[in-house]
């Protein structure tokens, strides 16, 4: 088992009061796996990410822990984290395209990162593994600034990974490419386990159909619950949880066109996570909710590996 | 009703525009009354630049657009006509006003005399349309709003306008599944009442479920355009072909074999020009038969 | 590269055009008569001896020529160098006394900048998001860049100068010297430049420490700086990262502050009756020196014109996103 | 930047309610204004209370500060605290409307230049930067020495004219970037023209911004009259910060044991200008979420 | 420019007297070095003695001499590079040189270089060029005599000419041509006097004692530092702060506040211990424009005068560094020539009743009840009172002005524009009311009085008569004073006497006090400074030009260093 989260709150401290952004997450990730994480947007994806690596001023941890190939990770606790980040959780952020310094050469950059993370470059290891992602060895002398997007993106990827962590949290980065280079990207993360660069890792989206791709797992997630956790293809192919059906129903394929089948959105929108209220958080907007929903749905495993919330599932 | 006779775009760039891109190369195509043409392609085609001349937000370089005969001129008038939506939908609205003041503006320049309680009711009509609750929305700050509700206000307040043609530009581009598909079936209605749509995107599965015909678009040119389902049915150009076979779909690994790699399509075609394959299905490629 | 350079060029040489006709023109607007004061000065008795007298000079000046005349004759004469005689130091060509000041003036001007900008952006750098020192650097940099030249000037006269005889309270160099290249001479000027540099150079610190501060509070916030912190990368680096990046909008600043500088400088030559330029502006204008004026203003035009050509080009070396084009977008 | 996006749509406050919450509690701002607040007061009211012409000769001249004369009296007995409250006037008066001509002139020629771009661009920014070569202070001398400019609204006047430059190369800078946001341009869609786009939608997108450039210009302009009136081209009428700097440097107040004299009006305009700049520095943080201190 | 091309110091000279003297010739001794200033507010510019008004500290003194100096006190010349003079007859003027003078060049002084100094004035734009409209022939008669003859003598203007004029070498200048004179910079200055420049520069001028100086032994004098350094401050705090420091040995800036220094103890001096400090210069007056209404009106400006609180300008603006005038203006060293008859007679004081009443009898009454009088015609009298920009002690004095007329009845306001635009007005008479002092103390109040009344007016009033107030029959007494014997002191009291009624009974231009011989002194180097008290020489006791033929070279010659 390479990691195992159990109850973790994580909060953000408002002016109005706390965001329950993560209430109580429990899931484990196992040895060179790939999970995919997915969800509305606003549902704590990103915070969970980030509460995996470095959480930011406003984050508390409220409870809950982490425990990453044995050892529990001081996830409150920004110093003693640093001994973990880069070689044990790594991170590819969102935010890929603006990540590199704009005023360093790529090549300078990476000596000065690994030199003060007490390593070397070892350049034909750099190298290489830059040819997997297919970037050119060139690279390396130029600004960031003269990377297109997709190059940045896979640059970054190689950086992050270059001390081989044992997690890497890869959260949304696809999302701002177009389906070719969203491709090569998500190819290249595989490439990447297979390398064994990284042993396993969360795969942050809200595109149902590339997670399918690539990930093993899939985790859906609901106003900072988790909602399903499956493998990917029983997830995609026999879901449980309503919320994970209706979101498998609202996408087209191509080639699915509105004349001939007229796809239809979930209604309703998601709770506040300020103060949510009690009981099953999706029971809102859920066409098939009952009486027992205004209890909090337990966890529980339907089939193997099979984790469901839901009363009625 | 929109044509696009060989429009082409430059830009100059550097410093000092000592450089200059060419974004859009020799575009041509037509949009119908009741009718949607997607526009596809990666990242950087040109997609925005033609839906932005089409607005009259950029000038055009060489070629001409014109609507319903007459060259665009950016102007109340024109905007009475022609409105758009932007890929951003925070961007759109001005971050220090309500973000119902975007019916405000429209109100004092085009109907000023209508009176304020007539008003708030075609508001409130429109924002049923678009299945927006009105005490909801109104009376927020565009931060308060979520991306699905701010895109579509801005539908609706295309709609306050009794217009002919909508450009939207990847207004999908940041919403979950779920809310999506709620706009697209907006848009197919309007499409029904006799809107004709730019849908603009580089999602190709959200392209084919409302579009009429598809353009395709790489690097500015037009490289194939038809009736959507035989684009995608028959992608007749290869790199419509690997477009299509990059598309994540759910149940289906990426399909390998359709990827070109021994025709470097971009270089056959010297001349780019589109090549009538069947009726009303173009291609700019030279060598179609050659090629697999 | 090379277009870039002669448009900027052609931009910088306009600039000057216009520039220095404005420096022409203005002097020449203004009511009274250099010649008369000059006259007046004299204090001849005899007006038929005043009557001559203006009458050469006024000949002497070319001010009996048509305005447009002057113009052309003062473009022409700069290209060949000459920038015509002072009248307040009448004979005096301009361009002796301005080679004499100049020395002075570059002498506390480019360090005092250079040192401010250095020194200032190191504390600033150093004082952001560390609490105790930003607590202190800051105020004591407000105080410091809202202290009005000549008061902390004066102050500094008083305090080093008078009361301490720590340091001379006027000229370049001591009275009982005499220009020469040996050691007590060279530690004699510096000696007199210690407090005129002093005051320059506290105020400008102040400006640029507190500037470097919230820049750098911005840079240690974005999102290369959150990346590298993700990855472990200590605090170390991340400051150098950020505080090479904030530095550059600094440079720009530079470039806008040596106009200013030349202002500060000419108050605080005043108090310490540092023969530097300032003085001499101040006393142009005083006698309506036309020609002295247009000389030092021409050397002001062009240092701060050649100023900003070198940041220009220093800018676009250091920061790459200049290269690509996007340099509209930032300011 | 999207998770800021997205938390705020489920909070019920706006951007104004949380700035003024943050702005209550940042010590900053608070004491920057509440330093000037003080002596705004001190300088409107002042006068009224304390009666007399502030440069009518008293009797007692040469006095420490006493009980009588609370900052004490200059060579020619006039009392410095009444000199003091009337000069923080003129200072007050001067800062306003140099900084208001210079952030006037200077948002105009910002927002034309960063909303046209292009040739309008290309040409004012010639303009700016023919304004920043030429040596101001000295232009200012000679317009001042030459047109008898004698009255504090005049001498403003004057530095508002010349001081607008940076002012305006930084709004310009931002405006470039909002220009091309896209709410300008559903603005244009909407049937806006150019100056109702400056005005109604870019300019009150950065209104703390502008109000900052207000503000150093505002303290620029203080200094600048300052150093104007030490060098002896300050208005002749009136009493002002400045002036009393002067008089008590040109009769030597400091070597003559007169400290009295000579630091109030210094640190006068160092209390107002440092406060100004420290309040600035508070804005900002209230304004800017990613500077507010956690 | 200056320094390199100076002649080299003496060889002697660099073995220095005392033992503390450096060997370095770049670095001067303090104990042997006087530091002065006050005198220039420039860089020196040139080292030309025809041009009195802008060449460096001590050309005219110290380097070049003139043919004699005048002893204030005493009241009469005393010769200098002359031996004697005497009329010969009513147009004929004698001089006898000295013996044995020699220019620095080594070539001896003779009659020739007399003759060719005067005859410079033939060209126009010299400054005494007007000295040949009653000048005839000047002509060598030996080499030790010199002959002057007039077509009128001005005896008094004559006087001044005698101790005014620096005497230039003819072998050296004789080839320059008008501009040379006037413009030059003549930078190897080949005089006769004590000093020699050594270096100058932007804001100093170097002189060195010249070993072989005629007047050691002719004179029996010798000036005690043997290096001077004048420097020019830009401002007088500069001036009072290097005082404190003791870096300055002299200045001659007006520093107010210096009584409290002088009363403290700081090792500076003045010639009085007490009020007002200081000798009188010159006076200042206030200038009406009687060419334009209601100045034109004597009876108004009368008024005028007595509205004027001199007393409080005295000891509020000038904390008593200076003395009330008295109603003529003349300066104390020409008490004799005061009648004391006319003065009390007619002369004015400062009465604001009286002012008023002299208003309300003139016909000028305040109609409109704004509490300021009107013109006979009824249109509104508002007068402005002008003084340089940055004049800081004339600018409170004019407000102050200001304040006492108005409580007479009279709206005055002051105003303060840039002294070159200041000067423009006055030149071209466009202006109600100004402050003046430009007349120093010379031999003869003639010049005083000529400033007063010269005729004609011209359309631009250069440098006298700013009122511009025409009255013939007083030129004309000015005239013939200038016609009286020097030494015909009681012909000219009765001519004075009768200018002063003139004065008393128009006021032409209105005397309000006299600016003081500003001289602060620090012991710390140098002693024996001019002082009223006991032995302390009654010499001169600034730099300022012209002085040192005021007994300001004589002064030198009688310091003392601080140790001794
Ligand atoms: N204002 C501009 N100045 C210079 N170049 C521009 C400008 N706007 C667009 N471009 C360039 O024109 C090309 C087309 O841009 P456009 O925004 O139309 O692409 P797009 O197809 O909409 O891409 P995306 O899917 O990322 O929105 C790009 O290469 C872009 O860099
Ligand atoms: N800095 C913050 N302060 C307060 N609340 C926050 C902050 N950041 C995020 N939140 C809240 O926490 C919740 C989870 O946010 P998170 O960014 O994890 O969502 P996400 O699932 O990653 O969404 P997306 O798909 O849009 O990235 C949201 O409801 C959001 O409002
Ligand atoms: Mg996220
Ligand atoms: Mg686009």
């Amino acid at each position: 088992m390479s990691l195992q989260v159990s109850e973790l709150r994580v909060y953000y401290r408002t002016l109005k009061g706390e965001v329950r952004a993560l209430d109580g997450m429990t899931f484990e990730l196992g040895d060179g796996e790939i999970l995919g994480l997915v969800g509305e947007s606003g549902c704590g994806k990103s915070t969970l990410g980030k509460s995996l690596i470095r959480m930011d001023g406003r984050m508390r941890h409220v409870a809950g822990t982490v425990v990453l190939d044995g050892q529990e990770l001081p996830i409150g606790d920004d110093r003693a984290m640093n001994d973990f980040r880069f070689r044990e959780v790594s991170l590819i952020p969102q935010y890929a395209m603006s990540a590199l310094n704009p005023t360093r050469k790529l090549r300078r950059m990476i000596t000065e990162l690994l030199k003060s993370r007490g390593s070397a470059v070892d350049t034909a290891e750099l190298e290489r593994r830059m040819d997997q992602v297919g970037l050119s060895r060139d690279m390396l002398d130029r600004y960031p600034i003269e990377l297109s997007g997709g190059m940045k993106q896979r640059m970054v990827m190689v950086i992050s990974t270059l001390l081989d962590p044992s997690l890497l949290i890869a959260d949304e980065v696809t999302s701002a490419l177009d389906v070719s280079t969203q491709k090569a990207v998500a190819r290249a993360l595989l490439g990447f386990r297979e390398s064994r660069y990284v042993k396993s890792m969360i795969f942050v989206t809200h595109d149902i159909a590339l997670t399918h791709h690539i990930a093993d797992t899939i985790m859906v997630m609901y106003a900072g619950r988790l909602a399903e956790k499956a493998p990917a293809d029983v997830i995609v192919k026999a879901p449980r949880h309503p919320y994970t059906k209706l979101l498998l129903d609202s996408l087209p394929e191509v080639g699915v066109r509105y004349a001939d089948r007229r796809l239809e959105g979930i209604p309703g929108s998601p709770p506040s996570l300020l103060d949510p209220p009690a009981g099953c958080r999706f029971r809102a907007r859920c066409p098939i909710a009952g009486d027992e929903c205004a209890q909090d749905p337990p966890v529980a495993e339907l089939a193997p590996d099979h984790h469901v919330a839901c009363w009625k599932a | 009703m929109l044509r696009l006779d060989d429009v082409t775009k430059e830009f100059k760039i550097g410093a000092f525009g000592g450089k200059s891109v060419t974004a859009v190369r020799k575009v041509s195509f037509e949009v119908v009354p009741g009718e949607v043409v997607s526009l596809i392609g990666e990242s950087g085609s040109g997609k925005s630049t033609i839906g932005r001349m089409i607005l009259g937000l950029n000038p055009v370089t060489r070629g001409s657009i014109t609507f319903d005969g007459r060259p665009v001129r950016a102007g109340k008038e024109y905007y009475r006509h022609i409105q758009g939506i932007f890929q951003d939908p925070f961007s759109s609205f001005n971050p220090v006003f309500k973000a119902d003041r975007v019916y405000n503006m429209i109100k004092e320049a085009y109907y000023p005399a209508v009176p304020e309680a007539e008003w708030a009711e075609r508001v409130e009509a429109a924002l049923s349309d678009v299945r927006l609750n009105p005490g909801q929305v109104l009376g927020k700050y565009p931060h308060q709003l979520s991306g699905g509700q701010l895109q579509r206000l801005l539908i609706a307040r295309a709609l306050l306008l009794d217009i002919k043609l909508l450009v939207a530009d990847e207004i999908t581009s940041m919403l979950d599944a779920s809310t999506r598909i709620d706009v697209l079936n907006l848009l197919a209605e309007l499409k029904a009442r006799g809107l004709g749509v730019l849908y603009i995107t580089h999602d190709l599965s959200l392209g084919t479920y409302l579009a009429e015909r598809t353009v395709v678009l790489r690097r500015g040119s037009v490289v194939e355009m038809g009736l959507t389902g035989r684009v995608f049915g028959d992608p007749l150009h290869p790199y419509t072909r690997e477009l299509l076979s990059a598309v994540p779909r759910l149940n289906q690994a990426w399909d390998d074999a359709t990827a070109v790699d021994s025709c470097v399509y971009h270089e056959c075609g010297a001349s780019g020009a589109l090549i009538e394959a069947e009726p009303g299905h173009f291609v700019a490629c030279a060598r179609l038969d050659t090629c697999p | 590269m090379r277009r870039y350079f002669s448009r900027k060029l052609l931009i910088y040489g306009l600039t000057f055009f216009v520039a220095v006709t404005v420096n022409w023109l203005i002097p020449r607007f203004m009511p009274g008569d250099p010649v008369a004061g000059m006259v007046a000065r004299a204090n001849v008795a005899q007006p038929e001896a005043v009557e001559a007298m203006r009458a050469y000079y006024n000949d002497l000046f070319g001010f009996d020529q048509p305005l447009w005349q002057q113009y052309l004759n003062f473009w022409g004469a700069m290209f060949r160098g000459d920038f015509g005689i002072s009248i307040w130091l009448f004979p005096t060509p301009v361009s002796t006394v301005i080679n004499g000041a100049v020395p002075y003036t570059l002498g506390l001007i480019i360090p005092s900048v250079l040192l401010s900008w250095v020194v200032g952006n190191r504390f600033g750098a150093y004082a952001a998001r560390r609490k105790l020192l930003d607590n202190t650097v800051l105020p004591v940099g407000y105080v410091l860049t809202a202290m009005p030249y000549m008061w902390l000037a004066v102050l500094l006269a008083w305090a080093l100068g008078v009361i301490t005889g720590l340091f001379p309270v006027a000229g370049g160099y001591s009275f009982s010297m005499r220009p020469n290249w040996s050691w007590t001479f060279v530690l004699d000027l510096l000696h007199h430049w210690t407090l005129p540099f002093l005051s320059l150079f506290l105020v400008a610190l102040g400006g640029w420490a507190i500037g470097m501060r919230n820049m750098i509070i911005y840079e240690l916030e974005s999102d290369y700086s959150n990346y590298l912190s993700a990855l472990g990368a200590p605090a170390r680096l991340i400051r150098r990262y950020a505080f090479r990046n904030a530095v550059l909008p600094q440079i720009t600043g530079l470039a806008l502050q040596l106009g200013v500088l030349v202002a500060g400088a000419l108050v605080t030559e005043i108090v310490f009756a540092y023969p530097g330029l300032g003085s001499l502006i101040l006393k142009a204008i005083q006698n309506q020196d036309f020609f002295l004026l247009q000389g030092t203003f021409l050397f002001i035009v062009l240092g701060v014109l050649i100023a900003n050509f070198i940041i220009d080009i220093v800018y676009v070396v250091v920061d790459p996103r200049t290269r690509a084009g996007m340099a509209g977008a930032q300011a | 930047m999207t998770t800021l996006q997205e938390t705020e749509p489920r909070e019920q406050e706006g951007v104004r309610r949380e700035a003024l919450h943050f702005a209550v509690r940042n010590g900053k701002l608070m004491a920057g204004f509440g330093i000037v607040v003080v002596l705004l007061v001190l300088g409107l009211a002042g006068p009224l209370l304390v009666s007399g012409t502030p440069n009518e000769y008293g009797t007692r001249p040469i006095s420490p500060p006493s009980a009588e004369h609370w900052l004490g009296t200059t060579t020619f007995g006039q009392d410095i605290f009444l000199q003091f409250v009337h000069g923080l006037r003129a200072t007050f008066l001067v800062g306003v409307i140099g900084g208001g001509i210079a952030a006037v002139i200077g948002m105009l020629v910002g927002f034309v230049a960063g909303y046209r771009g292009g040739a309008v661009d290309e040409v004012l920014n010639m303009l700016t930067n023919v304004i920043l070569v030429i040596p101001t202070l000295a232009v200012l001398l000679i317009i001042n020495a030459y047109l008898g400019i004698r009255s504090v609204a005049v001498q403003g006047l004057f530095i508002g004219l010349t001081q607008w430059p940076w002012a305006a190369r930084a709004i310009r800078a931002q405006t470039f970037s909002l220009r091309t946001r896209e709410f300008v341009d559903l603005a244009r869609m909407s049937g806006s023209g150019t100056w109702r786009i400056i005005s109604r939608e870019i300019a009150p997108n950065m209104s703390s911004y502008l109000f900052m450039t207000f503000i150093l210009l505002f303290g620029g302009a203080i200094l600048i009259a300052s150093s104007l009136d030490f060098i002896g081209l300050g208005p002749t009428e009136g009493v002002s910060l400045g002036l009393m700097l002067q008089n008590a440097n040109q009769w030597s107040a400091l070597q003559l044991g007169m400290w009295w004299w000579f630091v109030p009006p210094g640190a006068g305009i160092t209390a107002i200008v440092g406060a100004l700049y420290v309040a600035n520095v508070g804005l900002d943080e209230v304004f800017n979420p990613k500077l507010r201190e956690t | 420019t200056g320094g390199g091309s100076t002649p080299n110091p003496p060889a002697s000279q660099a073995q220095g007297q005392s033992g503390a003297a450096s060997a370095d010739p770049n670095q001067l001794p303090r104990n042997e070095t006087l530091y002065t200033t006050g005198t220039q507010w420039g860089p020196p510019l040139n080292y030309n003695p025809i041009r009195e008004w802008d060449s460096a500290v001590g050309t005219k003194g110290l380097v070049y001499e003139t043919l004699f100096h005048y002893d204030t006190n005493a009241a009469k010349l005393v010769p200098w590079l002359a031996a004697s003079g005497s009329w010969t007859d009513d147009t004929t003027y004698e001089l006898k040189l000295r013996q044995g003078v020699k220019w620095s060049d080594g070539q001896p002084f003779t009659a020739k270089d007399v003759v060719y100094t005067f005859e410079l004035g033939k060209m126009e734009t010299i400054p005494y060029h007007n000295l040949w409209n009653w000048l005839e022939k000047v002509e060598a008669t030996d080499d030790q005599t010199v002959t002057f003859t007039f077509s009128k003598a001005n005896y008094q203007e004559w006087d001044y000419m005698l101790y005014n004029r620096s005497i230039v070498p003819e072998h050296v200048w004789k080839d320059r041509s008008e501009k040379e004179v006037l413009d030059g910079t003549n930078d190897n200055p080949v005089a006769t006097g004590a000093y020699s420049f050594m270096s100058k520069d932007q804001d100093r001028v170097v002189l060195q004692r010249r070993d072989d100086w005629w007047g050691k032994t002719a004179l029996n004098m010798e000036p005690k530092p043997r290096y001077i350094v004048d420097i020019a401050t830009p401002s007088n705090e500069v001036a009072m702060g290097m005082l404190l420091q003791k870096g300055l040995d002299r200045s001659n800036n007006f520093l107010p506040g210096v009584a409290n220094l002088v009363q403290g103890n700081f090792g500076l001096t003045t010639y009085y211990k007490e009020p007002p400090y200081m000798l009188s210069a010159n006076t200042a007056w206030l200038v009406p424009n009687t060419t334009k209404k209601p100045m034109d009106d004597p009876a108004f400006r009368k008024a005028l005068a007595s509205s004027i609180d001199v007393k409080k300008i005295v000891e509020s603006v000038y904390g008593n560094l200076v003395k009330a005038s008295s109603p003529t203006g003349l300066l104390p060293q020409w008490d004799t020539f005061v009648d004391q008859n006319v003065v009390s007679a007619s002369g004015f004081t400062f009465d604001t009743g009286k002012a008023k009443k002299l208003l309300a009898d003139a016909g000028y009454k305040d109609g409109d009840g704004d509490g300021f009088v009107e013109n006979k015609d009824g249109s509104k009298i508002s007068l402005t009172l002008i003084v340089p920009s940055g004049w800081t002690d004339w600018m409170e004095s004019a407000r102050s002005i200001a304040t006492s007329a108005k409580a007479a009845g009279i709206q005055v306001t002051a105003d303060f524009p840039d002294f070159n635009a200041l000067v423009e007005k006055r030149t071209e008479g466009d202006f109600d009311l100004l402050i003046n002092n430009e007349r120093q103390l010379s031999n003869s109040p003639y010049t005083y009085y000529e400033y007063m009344f010269q005729l004609p007016v011209r359309k631009q009033q250069n440098t006298v008569n700013f009122a511009r107030y025409e009255n013939e029959k007083a030129w004309d007494l000015v005239q013939q004073l200038d016609q009286v014997r020097t030494d015909d002191t009681a012909g000219m009291q009765k001519i004075i006497s009768q200018l002063q009624q003139i004065h008393f009974d128009d006021m032409p231009i209105i005397p309000l006090w006299y600016n003081g011989l500003w001289a602060q002194h620090s012991t710390s180097t140098w002693k024996n400074w001019p002082a009223a008290e006991g032995g302390a020489p009654k010499t001169g006791a600034v730099m300022w030009r012209n002085w040192f033929e005021l007994g300001g070279f004589e002064t030198l010659t009688q310091l003392q260093p601080a140790g001794s």
